[in-house]
């Protein structure tokens, strides 16, 4: 079970992570990569694994109310509580 | 830097103080025999043999090789026997990838590597 | 669980080095140890003991050597992307004739090989890019 | 060198060279990883195929020329290297405008070489 960060705004990055991410993954969604969250949503639709946003970094761009439903806020705690039950851990950029 | 001088004939050429060419530039065969001359080295065949070798490395690859890419690269250029590492400490004591590059006026291998 | 951390975002110009920290602290409270961190490309800029924070922002830097002090994490630098970069230690100023030398004395210039190592030994490799 | 027990480990290159520093420091990487691990993968994916670009001619430059930096790899036992086609296809490259020595592989096959790695060094 793979962990999958996505750090970074760009759309293209967000497609090639969910290309390669398989159902028993994760995806965590973090620093910028909140943006390509918001606005890339749509392409979440045929990804059957779990998803997370780090809630701070939603807080910070005033996007906590945009946070797609099936996706889980979560705390920087949360996050290495990800990294503990999935390995290896990707960045995608 | 610059901190010392090579005399080639009546060319002072600028060495780093672990004795690399400041102006990669600057090498000929000349070159090559005072830098050598330096290191306690007088060139030889053998000697000459290595320095085109790993000049063609840089050339092919554009980095300075390390001992084992050095190694490998001359057991198919050369063959096995002049890859092994007792032959090329011979010809060039110490570190001889990093010798050999310095007499072959190229830059010092990366820190990296 | 013993974690490493790569950290490839350039220092202040981007939040990749703040996350690192903050997971960092995170692991530590949940009990894990961060063995070593390092730094490579635009990141090494966080080992600047040359950095001047304003009052009401954070100092990573002092924030990262509080991490060492407190756990014990190495903070490695990578030799080739700091020289580039302009960061040095004494040896390395002395080395190549600069006259001054720059690095935080909680961090420590490396080589690559010592990623690769923690890559091997850690149980968890997580990349801040 | 350390005697270890070699842990599955990748290094995933996902930036086009020039650019920026990134493509040529994770070569370094890759580099300095052969002298520890005998069975390195290197995989290409995103905009970091066009490091793969056969053609490359940086004489006028000065940069460093990133195709013959990858061509070392074999003098560095380096010799599992591997391109996502989904990428080469997005950017309309065939394996002839490709350097020697790239496998291409399907999306399958990459999600089964991150998902058997231990640990994946993403540049």
């Amino acid at each position: 079970m793979t962990l999958h960060l996505i750090q970074h705004a760009d759309s293209a990055s967000l497609e090639n992570c969910l290309r390669h991410a398989g159902a028993k993954d994760a995806v965590l969604f973090l620093q910028d990569g909140i943006y390509a969250l918001v606005s890339g949503k749509n392409k979440l639709e045929n990804f059957h694994g779990q998803l997370f946003a780090l809630a701070d970094d939603l807080a910070d761009r005033g996007l906590t109310a945009r946070c797609p439903e099936h996706v889980q806020p979560i705390a920087v705690d949360g996050f290495v509580e990800l990294t503990e039950s999935h390995s290896p851990c990707v960045s995608w950029r | 830097m610059g901190t010392a001088v090579l005399n080639v004939g009546a060319r002072k050429l600028a060495i780093d103080e672990e004795g690399f060419l400041e102006c990669l530039d600057d090498w000929d065969r000349d070159t090559a025999a005072a830098l050598a001359g330096a290191e306690g080295i007088e060139l030889q065949e053998p000697h000459w043999e290595i320095i085109h070798a790993i000049r063609q490395f840089y050339a092919d690859y554009d980095h300075a090789p390390p001992m084992r890419a050095l190694v490998k690269f001359i057991k198919i250029s050369l063959g096995a026997n002049k890859a092994r590492s007792v032959y090329l400490l011979k010809l060039f004591p110490g570190s001889p990838a990093l010798l050999a590059a310095k007499i072959a006026g190229l830059p010092r291998p990366d820190n990296c590597l | 669980m013993n974690y490493a951390l790569l950290v490839l975002s350039p220092a202040h110009s981007s939040q990749g080095a703040r996350s690192a920290l903050l997971f960092a602290r995170a692991a530590v409270a949940r009990g894990h140890k961060i063995e070593r961190v390092f730094f490579y490309g635009d990141a090494v800029h966080a080992a600047s003991a040359l950095i001047v924070a304003p009052q009401d922002e954070v100092d990573l830097t002092s924030e990262w050597a509080t991490l060492v002090a407190d756990n014990g994490t190495e903070l490695l630098v990578c030799v080739g992307a700091s020289l580039r970069r302009g960061l040095l230690d004494e040896t390395e100023a002395k080395r190549y004739s600069k006259s001054q030398y720059n690095l935080h004395p909680a961090f420590e210039i490396a080589g690559l090989g010592q990623l690769v190592e923690a890559s091997q030994t850690c149980d968890r490799l997580i990349t801040f890019s | 060198m350390p005697e270890l027990t070699q842990k599955n480990i990748v290094i995933l290159c996902q930036q086009p060279p020039y650019g920026s520093a990134t493509a040529r420091e994770g070569i370094e990487l890759c580099l300095a990883a052969s002298v520890y691990l005998s069975e390195l993968k290197v995989v290409f994916t995103g905009d970091g195929v066009w490091q793969l670009v056969r053609g490359q001619d940086t004489t006028n430059s000065g940069n460093k020329q990133h195709d013959k930096l990858l061509a070392a790899f074999p003098l560095y036992d380096i010799d599992l290297v591997y391109a996502d086609q989904s990428a080469l296809d997005a950017r309309e490259l065939s394996p002839g405008n490709l350097i020697d020595g790239v496998t291409a592989i399907s999306a399958e096959e990459l999600a089964a070489i991150l998902a058997n790695a231990e640990q994946v060094l993403s540049l």
